[in-house]
């Protein structure tokens, strides 16, 4: 078990190396092998969820290799880099989500006819590139994976998106790739700042480094951050670097424009992909990071983190009221999603911290679903604009059923994930910030409005406009289409009904987090 | 004998070289600025091969590389000069500017 | 004594070599004729092939006489020949930009010098005898044991110059 | 028996997956027998489960872990008491009937399956929510009974206006869930618990029925005094029970969801949706208690809604649109018997409404399905055509009026006596007033549907045996039930408040010169109706004389357009001028960077002369100036 996560993180750059010498007319077996490498590494994935240690809050699987060291790294410090990967129940569940919607991406990317080969191949080292972020346990291991799902992620826009693909492909790299620059200046500043006060170092390293050195290994960081913890004044400029990061990389308003263009011009597995896992990655940042290694600079400003959040909340939701086009609506729900996890996260107690990690997962989970839905309807219809469309519950039953599904699961039904994901978030912001968590609350009502009016429109009522034209040819869900459909519903149900079954992996790691932070 | 003077002659060769290479309109007067520009680094290398705490060679075979990879230079040098004359029938500076914008 | 130099002949040489240099280096930058620069030219190489010999690097000045005095200064006479519209070199004077040239030029060498004056440099703690064996050995030496690999390549680049010089000169047909 | 009240939800749940899976497979009589049969099997179950309890008691919750959290586990379970063994009886007895009723009204339906499907959730999560043992729980199955009512209001999807219904169904109610959510989220913070059990402790004097918060951390969060966080709660929870049972200002979508099938609005109406909201502060009724405010605000807003929707009534022309009005106004005298402090009344009345407001709706699908129409007018002379519809009619028309012997009249009467012995004077004039109207507008409808003349082609005949069935048994229950709780032998009352437990209050006793005043009420009330649209059609004649009244009951005092204007206007303006900020000012000012880099890259590639000497200078300059500072730094210079 131990290089379970390495076979995890592997296995889709091998798929992706065994692509690449294939003609590029094989599209069957370019799919098979994309399939296939997705499917084992979920599998990797499911195993490492079984075999993981549910009372144990610390990380598990570790797998540790040095890789560089650099001498005179700052002022004759040496700076020790380390492929590392490990998980803990915070970063299970995100790789259990990338696993999930990166199979059913792959099975969604059967309907892409050109460049087959190209999409395939980025497909894959963007995947690799999520597991490596969630799994990583090392600055340097983690930065160089999100760098690999950047640059996988612009080809995908850049090659197989709409008309105005160049555009937003750029937007995306440079706003992340802005982010990136502050987060690699964090993470530097973090192993400066925490090798000043090494009292952690080994035996082994003594003898190769001396007692002085900077460690990018997360597990050491964390160990020293316990044992000689951060001056409140260190911690405050790290914090907010981090902060600026994860606004640019999580799109909070009001640096989210990128992302509406992005997803505006995606096909629909990047869509899921990116809306579904990438989008995911700043508020993880946060809760490795931030939470963990900063606490005293978020206590002192956690009602910014709510405040933010709020904004994120309301903004996100009034502008998806506004939006009419579908990919621009589910764009502005995640944000206004994210800042849900915000709050919770500002909220510091263990039950929020919780809430925040269901909220990460089944928002991921819906996100895809919705994206799924929307882009095989549009498949259909021709258009993603809300207003063309109308009265597709006839022609496509199934397809409308599980927007219906995704919708009411968004909108934080109960049975559905993404309900206890609000409630135990809830709880806790209420405890600490009544007032602005009321606010918060408004955002439910709102997204009611949005999604429902959007949802009737589309599926309700007569058909009408590009529906009616394509009554003849449109079919509803085949069999390879159901699939990806009923298993991400399939999730969202299980942890609306069971929500233990994420909870028990959860709960010890945030407990233990939240005692870091007082909570 | 000590070491500034032999730097001294060395900065003043090279300012004469580089006042040369950067105002002359003449490709070759350039390319011969140039060369003494590499003369007055490879003074620079003796001097200090002699005046070294421990005397060696090193700035010796420096020199001679700098020798040999100048001689390399002039060859490339006069070479792409006769191109661009044939090509432009000038030998002049201003002419090349086909990188310009 | 002049200046608080003693007066040796090395000095003597240091000095006549060095207005050489620079006087032949002026009037490279000066005369207008072909014929007169490469002359000028000439003297600069062999001025600096003379500071080597001074300066105990007999081996390399007298490398310097064949490939910058002798090669160098021919191949820049032909090239001045081949590409010569009339007598001289044909081109405009000194222009505003040159009075700019210069005085950074001025400033860059004034900085040098001010450090080069400023440094303290280190001198040999033992005096011995710059050099106990003949150079050539010394660089032999040096070139096949330490600075093999680096030969090497050097040779690589000339050949690859001199193949480079080839096709770029070429006439194409 | 009790300890297998988990199975009466768990049947229709079992009927929803079955048709879920196979429903496209089995013929109609089939669906329709599987589920009528399993909710009857869950009805005789609760029958059980009640003689059980009304024998041996309460039971303690059964619970189980639903979501681990160290000490604050998140729980899930069962739990039977007085009130909701009454409540289970009820709704799967009604649910039972309607199921039947919808096998004829809906034959023939493309989604038959799917309808029966729908409802069968519908069931289970009213049945789950009235035997939840936590408020996490019961709000799971709140928000599930508003999605099946969406699904099943809107499940002609393709009538825009039942589209319609359905969104301003589920967002109105939405508005009073968030409500309750908080509220929920505040009782947990503040006891530690969602146990409906846990969240008291008896307050004041050792015998007193006040109950108070169980405060786990000893102390009211967020420094509020102990009354007023515990009126803060109070109105948080009422404020999801007024969305849900339909209360005045939520009371919009209740009439709207007319447009969904004929039986859905009676189980709606009746069983299900809407008697959750009662039934939710029937079960927080000791916090209620503890807090005279909160109490006072419901009562008044059951008044008010009482009132409000009966003047309503009066004068709409669409049948269905008529007995949602007074499915409100009932709903009002309801919320105005909780907010007195009588307990019994309010669950009484819910129990009684239940079975003649199914009734009533039943009997208007019948004649719908009769006649293809609901506007009032094009109706009449039925009384001849459907003699068993017409006489269910008229039984569930003397209940709702309120006149003896029939179930509403015992059970309406003991609120407005209530409401008078609590000293609420003026709530009591204002339920006698309901009163009035009520019995105007029910016996109007009576007169204009199965009095007269006949109209129209169509050729009205009663249903099939499926439909006359559920006619006939409400029908008896609408005429008989009230004498399980008359003031000679309160059966209900001592039912409900066997054990006395803490925080629910006594109703007092009813006085004959209250019953007198009602009862002349109600004749009076049926005597207009007679006289305006029972000897000839006068309606017209009465309406210009009431002017302006007539407009405004006609337009529902244009509640829905105030609405329009203060609410649903603001919130598309606010996201309107949003989506402007967003497109022009926020990406407009990341556009305009980009521009800028461009912009200013195209101007300056002109000063790339392609004169390399030139860059030299310009190099030499600069290098200059850098070793200059670099001295400078070094303290050389």
């Amino acid at each position: 078990m131990q290089n379970v996560l390495l076979m995890i993180v592997l296995i889709p750059v091998i798929a992706a190396l065994l692509i690449l010498p294939l003609k590029a007319r094989a599209h069957a077996i370019t799919r098979s092998i994309g399939m296939l490498g997705s499917l084992l590494s979920a599998l990797f994935a499911l195993a490492a969820y079984i075999a993981f240690q549910r009372s144990d809050a610390a990380y598990q699987f570790v797998l540790s290799v040095p890789w560089a060291t650099i001498n005179n790294a700052f002022a004759g410090t040496p700076l020790t880099i380390t492929f590392a990967f490990a998980v803990d129940g915070i970063s299970l569940p995100l790789v259990m989500l990338t696993g999930i919607v990166s199979v059913m991406a792959a099975l969604r990317s059967f309907r892409v006819t050109e460049r087959v080969k190209a999409h395939y191949v980025w497909q894959m080292l963007l995947v690799s590139g999520l597991y490596g972020v969630f799994a990583a346990a090392d600055l340097f291991t983690f930065f160089f994976f999100l760098e690999v799902t950047l640059v996988a992620s612009f080809f995908l826009i850049l090659i197989f998106g709409q008309e105005r693909r160049e555009y937003a492909a750029f937007k995306f790299l440079i706003y992340r790739g802005i982010a990136s620059v502050f987060l690699l200046l964090g993470f530097v500043g973090l192993a400066y700042a925490l090798a000043n006060s090494a009292t952690t170092v080994s035996a082994s390293q003594y003898m190769a480094y001396g007692p002085n050195f900077m460690s990018l290994n997360l597990l050491q960081l964390l160990d020293e951050s316990v044992k000689a913890p951060l001056a409140l004044g260190a911690q405050t400029w790290l914090f907010f670097v981090f902060l600026f990061a994860v606004l640019i990389e999580e799109a909070f308003v009001p640096f989210h424009t990128w992302l509406i263009d992005t997803h505006e011009q995606s096909d629909t597995s990047t869509n899921m992909l990116i809306g579904g896992v990438l989008m995911k990655v700043g508020l993880y940042i946060m809760l490795r990071f931030v939470v963990s290694i900063l606490p005293l600079a978020l206590a002192a400003y956690s009602e910014w983190l709510a405040i933010l959040g709020v904004i994120s909340i309301l903004y996100g939701a009034f502008a998806a009221i506004a939006a009419r086009d579908w990919r621009r609506l589910i764009a502005f729900s995640g944000i206004s999603h994210m800042g849900l996890v915000l709050l919770a996260i500002g909220s510091m107690h263990a039950l929020g911290l919780q809430g925040a990690v269901f909220m990460l997962v089944s928002s991921g989970l819906l996100t895809a679903l919705l994206f799924y839905t929307v882009g095989a309807q549009a498949e259909r219809t021709g258009t993603y604009e809300i207003g063309k469309l109308g009265g597709l519950s006839k022609s496509l039953p199934v397809l409308s059923g599980v927007l219906l599904v995704a919708a009411l699961g968004t909108v934080g039904l109960p049975g559905l994930s993404g309900f206890i994901s609000e409630i135990t978030l809830f709880i806790s912001s209420f405890e600490r910030f009544p007032v602005v968590s009321t606010l918060g609350t408004l955002g439910m009502i709102l997204a009611a409005l949005y999604l429902l009016f959007a949802m009737q429109r589309t599926t309700f009522g007569p058909a009408q406009g590009a529906a009616q034209e394509g009554q003849g040819i449109a079919r509803d869900a085949s069999v390879t289409e159901a699939i990806p459909l009923l298993v991400l519903v399939a999730f969202v149900i299980a942890i609306g009904v069971f929500p233990n079954i994420l909870g028990v992996v959860v709960h010890p790691t945030v407990q233990a987090l939240a005692g870091r932070i007082g909570g | 004998m000590a070491l500034q003077p032999f730097l001294a002659l060395g900065v003043i060769l090279f300012g004469i070289g580089l006042y040369g290479a950067l105002t002359k309109r003449n490709l070759i007067i350039v390319l011969i600025s140039i060369e003494m520009m590499l003369n007055a680094s490879n003074i620079n290398l003796i001097a200090f091969s002699h005046f070294a705490v421990t005397p060696n060679a090193n700035g010796q075979v420096f020199a001679l590389f700098n020798i040999a990879i100048a001689a390399a230079e002039v060859a490339v040098g006069l070479a792409i000069l006769l191109a661009f004359f044939r090509l432009r029938n000038s030998a002049d500076v201003r002419d090349v500017n086909t990188m310009k914008w | 004594m002049i200046l608080g130099i003693p007066i040796t002949g090395e000095t003597v040489a240091f000095f006549l070599l060095s207005l050489l240099i620079i006087s032949s280096g002026v009037m490279v930058m000066s005369l207008t004729k072909v014929m007169h620069t490469a002359l000028a030219l000439g003297g600069v190489f062999l001025g600096v092939a003379g500071i080597f010999i001074l300066l105990g690097a007999d081996f390399v000045g007298v490398v310097q006489i064949l490939i910058y005095a002798g090669a160098i200064t021919i191949l820049m006479v032909f090239a001045l020949m081949l590409t010569q519209k009339g007598d001289d070199t044909g081109y405009p004077g000194p222009g505003k930009r040159s009075f700019f040239t210069l005085l950074g030029v001025a400033a860059f060498c004034a900085l040098l010098l001010f450090v080069i004056r400023g440094t303290s440099w280190p001198v040999a703690t033992t005096k011995v005898d710059p050099f106990p064996q003949p150079s050539i050995v010394m660089i032999a030496q040096s070139l096949f044991h330490t600075y093999t690999v680096p030969f090497e390549l050097v040779t690589l680049i000339l050949t690859a110059a001199l193949v480079g010089a080839v096709v770029i000169a070429r006439k194409e047909e | 028996m009790a300890n297998e009240a988990w199975l009466i939800p768990a049947i229709p749940l079992l009927v929803y997956v079955i048709l879920l899976v196979a429903g496209r497979r089995i013929s109609e009589p089939v669906v329709a027998g599987i589920s009528v049969s399993a909710v009857l099997l869950a009805f005789l179950l609760a029958i059980a489960v009640l003689a059980d309890v009304a024998v041996n008691g309460p039971t303690a919750p059964t619970t189980y872990a639903w979501l681990d959290f160290g000490a604050h586990s998140l729980t899930v379970g069962y739990e039977v008491t007085m009130l909701n063994a009454l409540m289970l009886v009820v709704v799967t007895l009604v649910s039972a009937l309607v199921l039947l009723f919808s096998r004829s009204y809906m034959k023939g339906d493309e989604r038959f399956s799917r309808f029966y499907q729908y409802l069968n959730l519908f069931v289970f999560s009213m049945l789950g929510l009235v035997i939840s043992p936590n408020l996490l729980q019961f709000y799971i199955f709140w928000e599930l009974v508003g999605v099946c009512s969406y699904l099943l209001v809107g499940f002609w999807y393709y009538k825009p206006e039942a589209a319609a219904a359905a969104k301003k169904a589920f967002i109105v109610t939405r508005i009073g869930d968030v409500g309750l959510f908080i509220g929920i989220i505040l009782l947990y913070i503040a006891t530690g618990t969602f146990d409906f059990n846990g969240l008291y402790t008896a307050g004041g004097a050792a015998f007193s029925q006040v109950a108070t918060l169980a405060y786990h951390g000893a102390s009211v969060p967020f420094g509020m005094s102990s009354s007023g966080f515990i009126t803060l709660t109070a109105l948080l929870v009422f404020i999801g029970a007024v969305g849900k049972s339909a209360q005045f200002p939520l009371h919009v979508w209740l009439p709207d969801a007319m447009e969904g099938p004929t039986p859905v609005s009676a189980l709606i109406h009746a069983a299900t949706m809407v008697a959750a909201g009662v039934y939710l502060v029937a079960r927080m009724q000791p916090l209620f208690a503890a807090s005279p405010v909160a109490s006072e605000t419901v009562a008044v807003i059951g008044g008010i809604t009482a009132l409000l929707a009966a003047s309503i009534g009066l004068t709409q022309r669409d049948i269905k649109r008529v007995i949602a009005y007074s499915t409100v106004s009932q709903l009002g005298y309801m919320m105005m018997a909780l907010g007195v402090g009588a307990y019994t009344a309010g669950i009484f009345h819910l129990m009684t409404h239940a079975f003649f407001k199914a009734l009533l709706f039943l009997t208007a699908g019948s004649v719908i399905h009769a006649l293809d129409t609901q506007d009032l007018f094009s109706m009449g002379g039925l009384r001849k055509k459907m003699p068993i519809t017409h006489i269910a009619f008229l039984a569930g028309a003397l209940a709702l009026a309120g006149v003896p012997p029939f179930a509403g009249f015992w059970s309406k009467d003991e609120i407005l006596s209530a409401a008078f012995q609590s000293g609420h004077y003026v709530l009591y004039a204002m339920g006698l007033l309901a009163a009035f109207f009520t019995a105007f507008y029910i016996f109007r409808v009576y007169f204009l549907v199965f009095w007269g003349e006949a109209k129209g082609e169509k050729h009205a005949h009663e249903g099939g045996s499926a439909m006359v069935i559920p006619l006939l048994v409400l029908g008896a229950l609408a005429t008989l039930s009230g004498f399980l709780n008359t003031p000679f032998d309160p059966f209900v009352t001592r039912f409900l408040t066997y054990g006395h437990p803490l925080g629910i209050g006594i109703d007092p006793p009813a006085s004959l010169p209250l019953i007198l005043v009602s009862v002349i009420i109600a004749l009076l009330g049926i005597w207009l109706a007679y006289s305006v649209y029972g000897r000839a059609n006068r309606g017209a004649e009465l309406a210009k004389r009431m002017g302006v009244l007539y407009t405004l009951s006609y337009n529902k005092f244009y509640i829905d357009e105030i609405y329009h204007y203060l609410i649903v206007t603001p919130i598309f303006t606010i996201a309107r001028a949003i989506a402007f900020i967003d497109r022009f000012i926020i990406d407009g000012i990341v556009r305009m960077l980009g521009e800028l880099g461009y912009t200013g890259g195209v101007t300056l590639k002109y000063a790339n002369t392609g004169q390399v000497q030139t860059y030299g200078v310009l190099t030499l300059f600069g290098l200059v100036a850098l070793v200059a500072i670099a001295l400078g730094i070094g303290g050389v210079l």
